[in-house]
């Protein structure tokens, strides 16, 4: 039992990180249909930028923090959606995932030809401490990482469903026809969803990059799971990702407990195929009407 | 209205035979067959091993480019049918001892078969769905290849697999080998050609186009979307069983998923739907690298730089912008027989 | 007179809304039936039904009396059922002619005499004929897609026919069609319906179109029928007048 | 036509033999991009410094160095297309790449050739081919494993042992050379775990480990995910001593693994920290020039250059085949060629023997407790 709990808090704790990534993803596809396949390059790149501004710049952490995580924002937010989105959406959804499978390349390589191969300590904001009961091992940072995580989430939804300009955002994803006529700026609400998409990157990448090291490779398996959990969750809901990150943080771990270690990595695929056969609109998604 | 025709009346007037139209697409891969088969005689190993290449790869990027430009199916694991086929001509020819033409045929109807199966998915999910069921598929079929050592060699791969001999003649030099791909490609390149031109090819951008008004002429969506994803997987499966004798090993690593990434950039670069397409696709993916091999890691940035530009600037790919340069030279109306949709996924 | 197509208490919900409600009607051999109503009153739901692109929530629909509720929309077609679209409906990248062997490439032959026989199934003077007829002669090898509207409407009617089907379901052709098109669509649906026998049913907003063209006509409204008669018989009816004509 | 023409011209440009007179071609095929990427770059750091040095110095036989870097994007296809393309180019000799799935791939081509084909790669298949062109730069996994399964059972007195490994061939190679050695001295193994490359969360490995409660924990990871475990498994509360080869005690792993790297002992080839002069002032270069601690790829990278070098002026001429000859069996010291850095003797296979170390790290430091033997001096 002691042994399952543990289990059970590391996969809480990485299934927290893959939800910050899924909840973006999910966002960025229901305003604007982009599949974003440089997801996981997302989480991987703000600690790279907030270490090139230390080591390169000279910048203190906390500064450079700040700088790395509004360059971020500013770049892959912004920057993102009227260089990449905006031309291409008009030509569909295939050339523009195309689009970001290439984005994906360019800052992978871009972070390891401009910064380095190699990976890099990062500074954490809690001591590596373990805390110790019942024979059950918790380390501190993975429990802050849930909290976080979830309070960003929470903070997120109550966005979302509570306040006007949420409202209004949510009233452009499901349909900017009508909310174009309700005067809601949905150009405005839709540059919204890629700059939080760019927030909640940069507060996965701050978070997990002390326990994963900062490496321009990190962003293949986050997208992966990212991408996992979006599907299983539910393609068009919040709570549908958030959920979908912690079952699938869970059944990594699991898997890796109790099935095979090599073979790890196909559990949560398996999964995947599962739900997408049985139910495709995710396990907490809404159910869209067959359209002739 | 006495100007109205009768109905049931005989209408003369028949139309130019289909059969008679020169086909450029015809012409040049024929030229372009003889150019390849003389070109390499002063090039070196090295420049003829990058064309054979070039050719595989372009093989599997038309498999892709039959299931995603022309029917619209969106596959991400065309890079692991490589791998299915590249293992089983491997293993055939070496453990099994088997010729490499058996193998070869083997290989595809092995891929066509897991096509068939892997297209059900597609048949139930919503279109973009089915790029995640592959994305699953690509990725499991790696973990197999990679763990199940007894049989794929693993993390160490499978070396010394046999070059073939045919009709009594080795195919072990460099430029014999070439020759014997490049006739191979032609081979499939031309029944590539005529399967577009024929009804199945309309078939398969009917189904692309609006699969709803194409089951209201009476088209069997369930049989052409199994045939155009399994005869694409078919065509990675040959484009494997040639992969493996011409790098003569082979493990894991090239049939990843990000390799699968890498053939839809090819695709959509070269010209998505356009039977031209892969092989300039393949060029960008396969000979620019090459080329620009001197300028180290920075090259992919280029590549994938160069890709996105070329997205923004024309989603048809080179293929498109070829056509649009001509079109603009000719003035006369695009879009012949292959034409490239621009739809959501 | 011989019943073609036969509809039984068809019903389609969608979650709440009732789109479609017990709707019963018959279809006789040769003739023309319009179907009239206004907007959002089902019709089009009705057509996806019968037609299989939509499973209907209950009711039967009937094929020469044989029940083919539920089949695909190709085996409907596959039985001699055939139809359009409200909204334009052609393959625009496709020639006009190519659209058309399109259309009938299926009805011919097999899969394997479809992969290795003639490029154009043997339906090259097929379609030239059914080009001639609609009079898009001079448009024969353009591009579906450069066609003015009125052509595409003639064109996306002509595909409904190049099968030689027995039944034709045509959801609004006269809509955005100019005058002179209008008359000339009309006078070749009676043409093919006299020489050629053909049965159709036509769903239509515009009442002229409708009530010159048809021999019978349903009314429907709020998802149910509301009349059922020749032209003159409807245009009397005071609930029909009440719910449609009226307004 | 377009595109044939750029295929012809492509080629041609590809062709043309860089005729630099007085240079000698030196052609570096490697992991820039893709998995090996990590690997790769450190092997290429260590050949541009050696090669800086040779032609700071007059260069070999009095021709300067010219060094080409291929990278292979750790594919075995665009490894053959690499190195068929340096053989084509005329290089004197190919060096790398580092991963042996590539190696296996491209060793047939230089073998043809005749051409020596210096590589990074330890696992023990490599040399067993009987291609007498190729040549390690360090010991390979059947050398090293017998002293580390030696040293858990004499010195760590374990006698159930917990086994992480990455699967890549690398890890793959070391966990399938070990378990024998261990089974030979009665040391069983409780878990067997393997892991990913580049694989980011050891959080469930770490439990699994502890759960384990194995004597001892040999870990055989590439540095990077070394540290990545090495804090799991801290942060797990895994106690038991952790034992491992060169990428688990390497500079680079204590600087990020930080505290969790203390107490982890185990055999050291190849180290910048190993008590060698020569091998602690490359490090202290290398971090001069690139700004980050080289792990033992760049000792390798460093060293292959310097084995041309050395073979060439025992021949005193520049004869391709002469070098692989000239190499095989041949016993080079630091005091012939002080690039060698340390002993060593080439096998007739291409394997090496050389002294290696025992070692700890204590208090963010490693400490060499005992020098190993050469297993055929």
């Amino acid at each position: 039992m002691a042994e399952f709990i543990a289990y059970l808090i590391a996969g809480l704790a990485t299934g927290a990180i893959y939800a910050l990534a899924a909840i973006g993803f999910t966002l960025v596809w229901q305003t604007s249909q982009t599949i974003n396949f440089a997801q996981g390059e997302f989480v991987m790149l703000p600690a790279i930028l907030i270490l090139a501004l230390v080591k390169l710049a000279g910048a203190p952490f906390w500064l450079a923090a700040v700088l790395g995580v509004a360059l971020f924002i500013a770049l892959f937010g912004w920057g993102f959606k009227i260089t990449i989105v905006d031309p291409m959406i008009r030509h569909g959804v295939l050339p523009l995932a195309i689009a970001t499978m290439a984005l994906a390349i360019i800052m992978k390589e871009g972070a390891k030809d401009g910064f380095s191969a190699e990976a890099q300590s990062f500074p954490s904001l809690l001591p590596a401490q373990t805390l110790s009961f019942m024979g059950i091992s918790i380390s501190l940072q993975h429990i802050a990482i849930i909290v976080v995580a979830c309070v960003a989430i929470g903070g997120l939804q109550w966005f979302v469903t509570r306040t006007r300009t949420g409202r209004q955002m949510q009233a452009a994803a499901q349909n900017p026809g009508v909310a174009l006529i309700l005067g809601i700026p949905v150009a405005r609400m839709v540059m919204l969803t890629f700059l939080i998409n760019a927030g909640l990157a940069a507060l996965a990448s701050v978070l997990i990059s002390p326990i994963y090291l900062a490496k321009f490779s990190n962003g293949e398996v986050i997208g992966l799971f990212a991408f996992i959990a979006a599907i299983v969750g539910g393609f068009n809901q919040v709570r549908g990702a958030l959920a979908g990150g912690l079952i699938v943080g869970v059944i990594d771990s699991l898997a890796a407990a109790y099935v095979s270690t090599s073979y790890r990595l196909a559990v949560p695929l398996v999964l995947l195929v599962i739900i997408i056969l049985v139910k495709p609109e995710g396990l907490f998604g809404r159910k869209e009407e067959r359209r002739v | 209205m006495s100007d109205i025709p009768s109905f049931t009346g005989n209408v003369p007037s028949p139309a130019r035979s289909f059969w008679r139209r020169t086909d450029g697409v015809l012409i040049t891969l024929l030229v372009a067959a003889v150019l390849l088969w003389f070109v390499p005689a002063g090039m070196g190993r090295y420049g003829t091993y990058v064309l054979s290449l070039w050719l595989v790869t372009a093989i599997a990027v038309m498999g892709l480019n039959l299931t995603l430009g022309l029917a619209g199916l969106k596959s991400l694991a065309q890079a692991a049918f490589m791998g299915i086929g590249a293992y089983a001509t491997a293993l055939l020819t070496t453990k099994g001892g088997m010729g490499w033409l058996p193998a070869f045929a083997i290989s595809g109807l092995l891929t066509f078969a897991v096509g068939l199966v892997l297209g059900f998915p597609a048949l139930r999910v919503k279109a973009h769905y089915l790029a995640f069921v592959t994305l699953a598929f690509s990725t499991l079929i790696w973990l197999v290849l990679r763990n199940e050592q007894w049989l794929t060699g693993g993390v160490f791969g499978l070396s010394n697999i046999p070059r073939p001999t045919l009709f009594g003649m080795k195919l072990d030099g460099h430029l014999a080998f070439h020759r014997f791909v490049v006739v191979v490609t032609l081979i499939l390149a031309l029944a590539l050609w005529w399967l577009i031109r024929s009804p199945w090819g309309r078939a398969f951008l009917a189904l692309r186009e609006n699969p709803v008004r194409a089951a209201s002429l009476g088209i069997n969506i369930r049989n052409y979307t199994l045939l155009a994803f399994a005869i694409g997987s078919a065509y990675a499966g040959f484009a494997g069983a040639l992969y493996a004798p011409l790098v003569e090993f082979i493990d894991p690593s090239p049939f990843a998923l990000s390799a699968s990434f890498f053939l839809l950039l090819m695709v959509v670069a070269g010209g998505s739907g356009y039977q031209l397409g892969p092989f300039i696709g393949a060029l960008l993916g396969v000979v620019l690298p090459e080329y620009l091999r001197v300028t180290g890691g920075l090259y992919l940035i280029l590549f994938a730089a160069i890709v996105v530009a070329l997205l923004i600037a024309c989603p048809q790919g080179i293929m498109g912008l070829l056509e649009r340069g001509w079109t603009a030279i000719r003035r006369r109306p695009a879009g012949r027989n292959l034409p490239v949709k621009e739809s959501a996924l | 007179m011989k019943t073609v197509l036969q509809v039984e208490g068809l019903a389609k919900h969608f979650g709440g809304i009732r789109a479609v409600e017990d709707v019963s009607f018959e279809v006789h051999e040769g003739e023309i039936l319009g179907i009239i109503g206004p907007n959002g009153c089902g019709k089009s739901t009705l057509f996806n039904c019968i037609l299989g692109q939509l499973t209907p929530t209950s009711g039967r629909v009937r094929l020469d009396g044989q029940d083919v509720t539920g089949l695909t929309p190709e085996e409907m077609n596959k039985r001699g059922v055939s139809r359009t679209f409200q909204l334009l409906q052609v393959f625009p990248e496709l020639s006009v002619r190519e659209n058309l062997i399109l259309a009938g490439q299926e009805h011919r032959g097999t899969m394997l005499s479809r992969l290795f026989g003639p490029r154009d199934a043997g339906l090259t003077a097929e379609a030239d004929r059914m080009i001639g007829f609609f009079r898009l002669g001079h448009l024969a090898d353009a591009r579906a897609g450069g066609l003015s509207y009125g052509q595409q409407k003639l064109l996306d009617a002509a595909m409904a026919f190049m099968a030689g089907p027995r039944l034709v379901l045509l959801d609004e052709p006269a809509g955005g069609v100019n005058l002179t098109m209008l008359g000339d669509l009309k006078e070749r649906l009676k043409v093919m319906n006299a020489e050629a026998g053909s049965t159709f049913v036509v769903i239509e907003h515009n009442m002229d179109f409708v009530m010159s063209l048809c021999t019978r006509v349903v009314v429907m409204a709020e998802g149910k029928v509301l009349a059922v008669g020749t032209p003159d018989e409807v245009r009397a009816n005071p609930a029909v007048i009440e719910a449609y004509l009226g307004h | 036509m377009d595109r044939r023409m750029f295929v012809a011209a492509a080629a041609v440009l590809c062709l043309s033999p860089a005729m630099a007179q007085e240079k000698v071609k030196l052609v570096n095929v490697v992991e820039l991009s893709g998995a090996g990427a990590t690997a790769g770059t450190n092997w290429k750091n260590g050949i541009d410094i050696a090669v800086a040095e040779i032609n700071a110095k007059g260069g070999i036989l009095g021709r300067q160095i010219e060094i080409v870097h291929y990278d292979t994007q750790t594919n075995p296809g665009n490894t053959r297309a690499a190195v068929q393309r340096a053989i084509d180019e005329g290089t004197y000799a190919v060096l790398g790449p580092v991963f042996s799935g590539p190696i296996g791939a491209s060793m047939q081509i230089s073998q043809r050739a005749e051409i020596a084909q210096i590589v990074g790669g330890e696992a023990a298949g490599l040399t067993k081919q009987g291609n007498p062109y190729l040549f390690r730069t360090s010991l390979s996994q059947s050398a090293a494993m017998p002293k580390i399964a030696a040293y858990l059972q004499n010195d760590v007195k374990a006698k159930t042992v917990a086994v992480v490994w990455v699967n890549n061939d690398f890890g793959k190679g070391g966990r399938d050379a070990i378990l024998p050695e261990l089974e030979k001295r009665g040391i069983k193994v409780v878990a067997d775990v393997s892991t990913e490359q580049g694989q980011a969360d050891f959080a469930s490995d770490a439990i699994k480990v502890k759960n384990a409660n194995a004597d001892a924990v040999f870990v055989y990871l590439n540095e990077e995910e070394s540290a990545r475990f090495l804090r799991a498994a801290k942060q797990q509360g895994v106690d038991k001593p952790m034992v491992g080869e060169t990428t688990l005690l390497g500079a680079k792993v204590i600087e990020l693994a930080g505290e969790a790297a203390n107490g982890v002992k185990g055999h050291v080839g190849l180290s910048i920290d190993a008590p060698v002069p020569a091998f602690q002032e490359f490090g202290k270069k290398f971090q001069q020039r690139f700004n980050y601690a080289s792990d033992h790829n760049g000792l390798k990278g460093y060293m292959a250059v310097y084995m041309v070098k050395w073979a060439t002026e025992k021949q005193k001429k520049f004869d391709k085949k002469g070098l692989a000859d000239t190499l095989r069996g041949a016993r080079i010291t630091p005091k012939d060629e002080p690039g060698i850095m340390i002993e060593t003797k080439i096998e007739q296979n291409g394997d090496l023997d050389r002294e290696s170390f025992l070692a700890e790290v204590v208090a963010g430091k490693q400490v060499i407790k005992q020098t190993l033997p050469m297993i055929n001096p």
